[in-house]
C-alpha cells in the first residue's frame, strides 16, 4: 500500500489492509465492495494499492470473486483471490453472496474488516455493531445484539477461519498467508477500531483494539479444518480478562449505555469465553 | 445437423459453441431448460465451462462480471424477476465494459405471478448499456446467441448483450433447427482491460464529477460503433452460415401501405397476419425489430405504422410505439397487446391492421373506462 | 491496457488522495535518544509513513499521533504545527 | 397446415409425444412445430399440446383453435376438458383407452396405450409412460411414416422398450 | 416555522408530518441525512413511527410492502445503487397497488463509483409504475413529499410515489425552509385492499393469461386518474398553505421563442440563465418538469425546444428528450450534460439555448470522434 | 387448506402446510415467497388457503413479514404472522432478509419447508441439496455439501428453533403452536419428501420422511431459550440409526452415490448425532 | 373489498385447482371389515381427502396411495380406475 | 448576490459554519442558501462551502467561481489549495491564524479561531471547532449582523461557549 489515502487519520482499516497485502504477496487480485475501502484506495485516477483491485457493488463481491476464482483456475491460474469487505457488505447485504461462495466451496480469501458500522456512509448501525452503541441511526444505542458471523461462517465449515485485530498486525499477517496456503474457502474477521465511528481520538487506535482483545470482547483465534486454536494473545486474555468497562469508556459510542446492555455484553463474553474454551480442549 | 429444438435448447446448443470459460446462472421458469442443457453439458464434459451454480441472479451476474474481467468468456440466462433481481449488475456489467452474454427470456413481472411472455422485463433494461436482440424462431435464437459472442466482444463494442426470447411461445416452441460448426466463427476473446496480476490497477474506482461522463460518454461511442459491428457479423454469418438476418426481419414491407412493428414471436405471427390481408388485398407488411438496442433506423416513411407493445411503461404508453414515435418524427397506431402471455393470433394482428387509428392507444382485450 | 479509456482505471501513485500531510495539525517528533529502535511505531502506523529507519514522510504523516501513543520509550513528541 | 392437438396429464408425456411427432415429420421432409401450452400446473394436471406440420416453416405460435386431429393420451380427460373443441367437422380423435370409443361426426381411433406401457414395464414415477407408443398409432393412421416415426423415437431414447411399445401401438390401434 | 434545512432535512420533517406507522429503509450517500434523521426522531419520539433498520433496499422496499399491504401508511428513501438494487421490489410495491411514498437522492451509477447528481437511477424506474416527481428547491422538496402521501394513498390511485431530488445539489443544499403544520391536509389512509386477518384472501397469486393484462391496465387507468388527483392536490396545497405547484414549473414561458426543459435544480439554475438571456434580449423561458410519471402534457407548440438530459438510454439518447418528441411531435435540440454531478453553470445552459440545433444531440464536455 | 390444491399427488410439503395452518389457527397471515407454495394456493381467482396469504417475491419473504409485523404490533394487533418458505427461498437467495430479520429480532415464525431442492422450477439444486443427490442441475450428483441452515439461524440466537418433518405431523403441529407462542423470532425447518424431485413413488412419501429420521440424516429437535431437546421420533433413533442406505435406496436421485459421497453423508450423521447428544447433556 | 379489483386477489374455493381428483389413476378403497378407525389414513393425507368419518372425497383425492401404504391394517387398496 | 467561498478540512465545520452564516442572514431577513460541495473525503482533507447571500431566493447550485468573500478555516490550506481563486477585485479574505496576514490586492482579516476554540475548549475528536466563532468575526466584517449571528449560533447549539467564542473573535478579528 502506497502512502497518502485519503482514510481517516488513525485508521485501523488502512493499517490492517497493509498487512494483508504484505501477507497476500504479489499474485493476488483484491476484490472490494462499496465500503471505506473504496474510498480509502483512491480516486481515478490514482489508487494506493499496488496489486489489482477489483471494486465491485456492496452486496457482489463474494460472487464476484468466485466468478474471478473460477475463471483463473480454469486456465491454471492460482492467482490469490481475497475479498476485502466491510460489515456491512459481509453480514448484512453481502451475506446472501458470501454464503453461497461458501457452500460452494469457492477457492478464496473472504477477509471482513469489522469497524461495526457502516463507515463510508457516516456511522451507522450495522449488523455487527454491538448492543449499546450509538450510531447515526441508533442515537440512543443499538438494541439488537452483533450479529454472530463467525459461527454463521463456521456453520459452513470452511477449512480455515480465523479472527484477527488490527491491534496484532503481525498475528493478522500470519493468519492471512495461512488461509491462503489453504485450498477452498477461507475467512478472516479483523476487529479494525475505527476513530470517527467510535468516537476516540485517533492516537488511541491501537490501544482500543488491544482493550477489545482484553477484555475478551473480541477473542482472536483460528479454526483449521474444524480444529480451534486460540491465538496468544487471547490465551492470557481468556483467562484473566480486563473489566469490560475499560474498553468501553474511552469510546463516545458507549456513552451513558445502559446497565442492562452491559449486563448483557459482560454474560456474552463469559459465555463465549466459556464456550471456545470448552471446545479448544473438546477437540485436542 | 438438423434436429428439432426448444427455443431453449437452442441457446444451450449456441452456447456449447462458443464455450465460455465461465457459466453462472440461476433457474427460473420459463429460462430454466437452458440452465439444466448447460448443466447437462458441463456435467457429461461435452462442454468444458466451469459451471457456477450461483445462489440468485444478482450474484449470477456478478460472477460474470468477476470471471469476465479476467479475459473469460462469459454466459448467463435469466428471466423476469430474475432480471429486474439482477438490474444492479446489468448497470455494472456495461459500466465495467464486460462483454457478458445473457439470455433473457421474456416473461412478466408479478404481483400476481405471472410466468408468460411479456417484454418488460427486457424493456426495463433499456438504458443499461446492454446490447439488446428480440429473436423470433429457434433458428434465429441459436444464430443471434452466437452472433452476441463475436458482437459483444468486439473491442468496438465491449459491452454486454441480452438476446431475448419469448418465454413459452418460443423458449418452449419446438421447431426444426441446423446447428453449425462454427468454426472460427467466434474469435477468441482479447478483453485489452482484463486484470493481469501482474499489472496493478483499479478498476472502477471512485470517478470524479469531471471524469465521470467521459466514460459514459465511451459506453454511447460504442453503442454507436456497434451498429457497424453487428451489420458485418450479421453479413459474416451469412456468408458462413446462409442465414441473413438485419436490425429488423422485414416482410412484405417494400409496397407495404400501413407496416406492424412488433418484437419476437408476435412478428412472426404477424406474417401470417399480412398473408391474410395480401389474400384480401390489404396492401401491409410487417417488420420485426431485431435490435432494439442500440435502436435501429427503421424505414418507415409513408406509411402507416401500427406498432404492438408487449410491455408498457405506466403513465406513459407502449415503449416500441413511442421510441418509434421519438426516432422517426411519426405517429403511429399504439396497440397494447399479449401482456402476461395474453394470446394474440394472426387474426388479432390483421385487426389491429385493419382497424389502426393513428395516433392512438388501445389495450387489446380491454374497454376503457370499463 | 492501450488505446483508449473504457472504464475508469486508476494506477498506483503515491499520494493517491494528495500530500496528506497537510491534513496534519500534530506532528510526531522522534527523540532519537530516547528511541530504542523496536519498530513499533513503523510497525503501528497506519499510514506506512514511517520507513525502517524511521523516518517520518511528512509530505503523508497525517499526524494522527498513533506513534506516539503506542511508543513504549515516550521517545515520540507530538507538537502542533505552526499555521 | 396440418394441425394436432394433444390432452394429456402434466407427467404422462404429452410435451414429448408432441416432441417426437414434430420429429417424425421433420424426418418425414416436412416442416413442424410443437408447442405445449404451458399452465403452473404440477404432475397429475390436464395439459395441452400442439404440433403443426406443414410443407413450409411453421410461424404460427398461438394456440390451435381448430385442430385436424386431436389425440388423448389420457381418456379420463374426457368429460373434464372438451376435447373436442373446434375439432374439424370430420377431423380424427385417437384416444388411448382399453374398450373401443365414438364420437358422433368424427372419425375416432383408439388404442390401449396404458396397457401397452404396463405391459412393456414403461413406468416412471408411478405413471406410465406414453409418448413413444402413440407415434406408432399416429403413423397407422398416416400422419407420419412408419419409418420416421422410429427414427424420431430412436433419436430421443435409446430403450428399446419404445420402440416396441410403437410398433405393438401401430398394430393394435382400432380404427 | 422558518429554518435553514438541507433537502435531505426537508424530507425528514415531511415524514415527520405525515407519520407513517413504518419506515424501513438503508443508507447510502447522498441520502443518508434522510435516515438519519428519522432515526433521530424515532429515538426521541418525536416520530412514533417504527423504523426497521433493514439490511438491504431489497429489504427496506420488501419491508414497505409487508407493511403497507396492512394498511398502514410507510415511508422509505433511497439513491442510485440503493434504487437499482431495489427494483424488484419497486415493480412489486406497483403491482401490489401499494402507496408506499420514497425519496429517491439521485446520484449517478457505478462503475466507476460516483456520488454525485445524476438522473438515471430513477429514469430507470419510469416504466414501474411508480409516479415520479422531481424536485428543485428544498422547499419543494418537503412540500412535494408531504403531497406525495396524499396522492399515493388518494382512492383513485393507490400507487406509489418517488420523490427525487438531485445527490448533494438538493440533498445537501442548505435553503430557508418553511414548515407547516399539515393538519387534516393527508387524509388517513383507508386502503381498500388491506389485510384482514379475518378475511381470507390470497394476494397477487398466480394470474394466467387471460387475467393478468386486466390489472396492468388498472395501474395505467390509475396513472391516468392520478392526473386529476395531482391536480386537486397541488390546488389544495396552495389553498391550504399559498405555495403553487404546477405538473411544470414553468419561467418566462409565456412569450418565449426558446424553452429550455429539464429536471430538477438545473430546472432553477435555468432561470438564472433565462434572466441572463432576456437581459440580451433573447426570449427564452425555462421549462421544469416536475411530474415525469405520468407524463404531463406540454404546452410547447410553436417554440424551439432545447432539452438537458442528466441521464441517457445508452444506444438511444437522453430520455426527456424523447419522450417529448414522441409525446409533443416536435424535434428538439437534446443537451446531455451533468452525468455524475459534472458541473452546469448557468452561463453554460444560456450557451446551450443560445447555440441550439434542433434535431442534434450533443453531450456536454464532450466532442465526439475523440 | 382446502382440497384441490394443484400439488402432486403425494406432496409433503401440502401436507405440512395443513398442520401449519392448524397450529396457527385464525388469526394469522401466511407470507409466501416464490416457491411450490406459490402454486399449490392456486390460480387467480381461486385460493386453497383460508387464511390471508400475502405473495412476494423470491428473495423477499422475511423482510416483507418484517414490515408486516411491524406493521400489525404498532396498532396492537397479535396477528401471526408467518413465513412459509421453501429452501431455496431460506438458505440461497433468501438468506439475506431471513438473517436480517432475525438480527433485528422481527416478532414472527420462519417456516422453511425443504424438499432440498428448487421444486417449483423443476428439481434443480439448492444449497439445501445433500452431497450426492442428482437434480436437473447437478446431473451427475452434488458435489457439495447440504448448508446447515440450522446452525447458521442457531448463531442469530433466537428464543425458538425447532426442526420436524412431514411424517411426524403431530409433533409438527406441536411445534408450530409453541413458536408461535413466543415473542420475537422463530424458526422452524420442516423436511418434506418430494416423491416428483427425489423420485420415488408417491405413496412413499411418509415413508421416506420416517427413513430420513430413522436414519438419522434428520434429527427432531427443539431448541428454545437456547435449551436443546431432542423430539422423541430423534431419541431413539439416534441411539440406534438405521443404515443410511435404507433412505438412500428408495430414492431415483441418490441412485448411483459415489462411495465418497455416502462416506461423507455417513459421518456427517455420526457428528451430528454425537454434537447434539453432547449439547443436550451439556445444557441439562 | 368493495370496488373495482386493483390486483389478483384470490378467495378461498374448494378445488382451486379444479377436481383434482380427476388426476388419479388408482383409487384407494377402504375395507371397513380391516380398518380399526385410528385415523392414520386420514392424517397423513397431502390433500385431506379423507374426513374424520373415513369417507374419501373422490373429487380430489389424487391417488397418491399414502394412505394405503400408511395403513396398519392394510385396509386399504389401490383400484385402478376405469377409463 | 454575495458570494462566500469557505476552505477548511473535513471535520473542521466548514459546512456548519456555511449553515449558521445562511441562517444568520435570513434572520437578517434575506434570502440565503448554503451548499457543501463534497467529494467522498474523510476527515482531514480540504473541502469547500458556498454560502450565497441575495435579496431574492437563490436559484443557483453551481460553484461560486467569483467569491466576494473567502473565509479560510484552516491557514495550512493556504499553500494547499489556491483559495484566492476567482476572489473578486477588492474581495475580502477571512482567515483563521494567529498572526495577521496580507494578500495583496484583498482585505485581509485575520482572526485566531484555533486559538479560540482551545481557550473554550472546544475540541472534538481531536480537531478544535471553528464553525461558530467564525460567525463573530463575519459579524464584525458586516456580513450579517451581531444578533442574527447569534440567533444562528443558539438555533443550533445550546452549548454556551459557541457564543463566548463568536464573542472572542468578534473582538479579535484584526481587520
Ligand atoms: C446497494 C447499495 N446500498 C447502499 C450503498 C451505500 N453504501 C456504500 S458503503 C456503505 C457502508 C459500508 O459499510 P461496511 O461494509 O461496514 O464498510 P465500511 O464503510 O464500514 O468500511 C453503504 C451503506 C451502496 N453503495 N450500495
Ligand atoms: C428472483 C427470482 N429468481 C428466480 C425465480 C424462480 N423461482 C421461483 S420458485 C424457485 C425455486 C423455489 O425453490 P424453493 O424455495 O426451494 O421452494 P420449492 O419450489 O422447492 O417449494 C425459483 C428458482 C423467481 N421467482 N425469482
Ligand atoms: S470511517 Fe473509520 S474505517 Fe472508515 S476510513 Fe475513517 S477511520 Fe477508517
Ligand atoms: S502520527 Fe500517525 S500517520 Fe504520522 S507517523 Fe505517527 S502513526 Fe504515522
Ligand atoms: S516505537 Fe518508539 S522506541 Fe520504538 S522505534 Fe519507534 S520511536 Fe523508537
Ligand atoms: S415438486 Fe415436490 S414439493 Fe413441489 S408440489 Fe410437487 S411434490 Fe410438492
Ligand atoms: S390416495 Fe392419497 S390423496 Fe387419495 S385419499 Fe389416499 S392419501 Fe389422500
Ligand atoms: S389407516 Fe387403515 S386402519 Fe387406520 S383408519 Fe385408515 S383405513 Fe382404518
Ligand atoms: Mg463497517
Ligand atoms: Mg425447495
Amino acid at each position: 500500500m502506497l502512502k497518502g489515502t485519503s482514510a481517516c487519520a488513525g485508521c485501523s482499516s488502512s493499517l490492517s489492509l497493509r498487512y494483508v497485502l504484505k501477507g497476500a504477496g504479489p499474485d493476488t487480485v483484491l476484490v472490494i465492495p462499496a465500503s471505506c475501502s473504496s474510498v480509502i484506495q483512491g480516486i481515478y485516477p490514482n489508487t494506493a494499492l499496488n496489486i489489482p483491485v477489483y471494486n465491485i457493488a456492496f452486496a457482489a463481491a463474494a460472487a464476484c470473486a468466485s466468478g474471478m476464482s473460477n475463471a483463473f483456475r480454469a486456465v491454471g491460474k492460482k492467482t490469490n483471490v481475497i475479498v476485502y469487505a466491510g460489515d456491512g457488505g459481509t453480514l448484512d447485504i453481502g451475506i446472501q453472496s458470501m454464503s453461497g461462495a461458501f457452500e460452494r466451496g469457492t477457492d478464496f480469501l473472504y477477509i471482513c474488516y469489522d469497524n461495526e458500522e457502516y463507515g463510508n456512509t457516516g456511522m451507522q448501525r450495522s449488523g455487527s455493531t454491538p448492543l449499546g452503541a450509538r450510531t447515526t441511526t441508533t442515537p440512543a444505542g443499538k438494541t439488537d445484539e452483533k450479529k454472530d458471523i463467525d459461527a454463521i461462517i463456521t456453520a459452513h465449515d470452511p477449512p480455515y477461519l480465523a479472527t484477527a485485530c488490527s491491534a496484532y498486525p503481525q498475528d493478522l499477517f500470519k493468519k492471512v498467508k495461512k488461509a491462503l496456503a489453504i485450498r477452498g474457502p477461507a475467512f478472516i474477521h479483523i476487529l479494525v477500531p475505527c476513530p470517527s465511528g467510535w468516537r476516540f481520538p485517533p492516537e488511541k487506535t491501537i490501544e482500543i483494539g488491544r482493550l477489545a482483545v482484553k477484555s475478551g470482547m473480541w477473542i482472536l483465534y483460528e479454526r483449521e479444518y474444524g480444529r480451534l486454536a486460540i491465538s496468544s494473545p487471547s490465551k492470557a486474555a481468556m483467562k484473566n480478562p480486563i473489566p469490560l468497562e475499560n474498553y468501553l469508556a474511552p469510546q463516545g459510542r458507549f456513552a451513558g449505555i445502559s446497565p442492562k446492555a452491559l449486563d448483557i455484553l459482560k454474560q456474552r463474553i463469559t459465555q463465549k469465553i466459556q464456550r471456545l474454551t470448552e471446545e479448544e480442549k473438546g477437540i485436542c | 445437423m438438423l434436429m428439432v429444438a426448444t427455443g431453449n435448447r437452442a441457446v444451450a446448443e449456441a452456447v456449447r459453441e462458443a464455450k465460455p470459460v465461465v457459466i453462472a446462472a440461476y433457474p427460473i421458469t420459463p429460462q430454466t431448460g437452458i440452465v439444466e442443457q448447460i448443466a447437462e453439458y458441463v456435467s457429461h464434459g461435452v462442454l468444458l465451462s466451469r459451471y457456477i451454480p450461483v445462489e440468485s441472479e444478482h450474484s449470477a451476474m456478478a460472477a460474470c462480471i468477476g470471471a469476465s474481467a479476467t479475459g473469460a468468456r462469459t454466459f448467463t440466462a435469466t428471466s423476469s424477476q430474475g432480471l429486474l433481481y439482477m438490474h444492479e449488475m446489468t448497470n455494472w456489467a456495461a459500466g465495467a465494459r464486460l462483454p457478458v452474454v445473457m439470455a433473457n427470456v421474456n416473461r412478466a413481472l408479478g404481483p400476481g405471478w405471472n410466468i408468460w411472455a411479456e417484454h418488460t422485463d427486457a424493456i426495463q433494461e433499456r438504458d443499461t448499456g446492454w446490447l439488446q436482440v428480440y429473436t423470433g424462431t429457434v433458428q434465429e435464437a441459436y444464430d443471434t446467441t452466437l452472433m452476441a459472442f463475436c458482437i459483444a466482444e468486439h473491442n468496438d463494442v465491449l459491452l454486454p448483450v441480452m438476446v431475448n426470447l419469448d418465454g413459452f411461445l418460443l423458449s418452449h416452441d419446438m421447431q426444426p433447427l441446423e446447428t453449425v460448426d462454427c468454426g472460427d466463427f467466434i474469435p477468441p476473446l482479447h478483453l485489452p482491460h482484463a486484470i493481469d496480476p501482474q499489472n496493478p490497477i483499479a478498476y472502477g474506482p471512485l470517478t470524479g464529477p469531471d471524469q465521470y461522463y467521459k466514460f459514459r460518454w465511451d459506453i454511447e461511442r460504442s453503442m454507436r460503433d456497434s451498429v457497424n459491428v453487428i451489420g458485418q457479423t450479421q453479413a459474416e454469418f451469412a456468408r458462413r452460415f446462409g442465414r441473413k438476418y438485419g436490425f429488423t426481419d422485414d416482410y412484405r414491407c417494400d409496397d407495404a401501405d400501413a407496416v406492424v412493428v412488433s418484437l419476437g414471436t408476435l412478428g412472426k405471427e404477424a406474417e401470417v397476419a399480412i398473408d391474410a390481408l395480401r389474400s384480401e388485398g390489404i396492401k401491409a407488411g410487417s417488420m420485426r425489430v431485431r435490435w432494439l438496442r442500440p435502436f435501429p433506423k427503421l424505414d418507415l416513411a409513408g406509411r402507416e405504422v401500427v406498432v404492438i407493445d408487449r410491455d408498457y411503461s405506466f403513465g406513459f404508453g407502449g415503449v416500441l410505439a413511442h421510441e418509434i414515435k421519438a426516432k422517426n418524427h411519426i405517429d403511429v397506431c399504439s396497440v397494447i397487446a399479449g401482456l402476461g402471455g395474453q394470446e394474440v393470433t394472426y387474426d388479432d394482428i390483421a385487426g389491429f391492421i385493419k382497424n389502426r387509428r393513428i395516433g392512438e392507444e388501445s389495450w387489446f382485450g380491454v374497454t376503457p373506462g370499463v | 491496457m492501450s488505446g483508449r479509456a473504457r472504464l475508469a482505471l486508476s494506477k498506483p501513485t503515491t499520494g493517491a488522495a494528495g500530500r496528506t500531510g497537510s491534513w496534519r495539525v500534530f506532528r510526531p517528533v522522534i527523540d532519537t535518544e530516547k528511541c530504542n529502535q523496536c519498530g513499533l511505531c513503523q510497525m503501528y502506523c497506519p499510514d506506512a509513513a514511517i520507513d525502517e529507519e524511521l523516518n517520518v514522510d511528512l509530505n503523508f504523516c497525517k499526524g494522527c499521533g498513533i506513534c506516539a501513543n503506542e511508543c513504549p520509550k515516550k521517545a515520540i513528541e507530538m507538537v502542533r504545527e505552526e499555521t | 397446415m396440418f394441425e394436432v392437438r394433444i390432452h394429456s396429464r402434466g407427467g404422462e408425456g404429452g410435451v414429448t409425444a408432441a416432441r417426437l411427432l414434430a420429429i417424425a415429420a421433420i424426418r418425414d421432409g416436412k416442416y413442424a412445430s410443437a408447442c405445449p401450452f404451458y399452465g403452473a400446473e404440477r404432475r397429475g394436471a390436464p395439459v395441452v399440446s400442439f404440433v403443426r406440420i406443414d410443407d413450409r416453416p411453421v410461424r404460427v405460435y398461438s394456440q390451435i383453435r381448430t385442430p385436424d386431429l386431436v389425440v388423448v393420451l389420457d381418456a379420463s380427460l374426457v368429460g373434464v376438458v372438451d376435447v373436442l373443441s373446434g375439432l374439424k367437422a370430420g377431423g380424427t380423435i385417437l384416444i388411448n383407452s382399453a374398450h373401443t370409443r365414438e364420437f358422433a361426426g368424427y372419425r375416432t381411433c383408439s388404442v390401449d396405450l396404458t396397457g401397452i406401457a404396463l405391459r412393456e414395464n414403461l413406468i416412471m414415477a408411478g405413471s406410465p409412460i406414453l409418448d413413444t407408443s402413440v407415434l406408432g398409432a399416429l403413423a397407422r393412421i398416416g400422419i407420419i411414416s412408419q419409418n420416421s416415426a422410429k427414427k424420431a423415437i430412436t433419436e430421443v431414447f435409446t430403450d428399446e422398450r419404445n420402440v416396441r411399445a410403437a410398433d405393438a401401438a401401430y398394430r393394435e390401434v382400432v380404427i
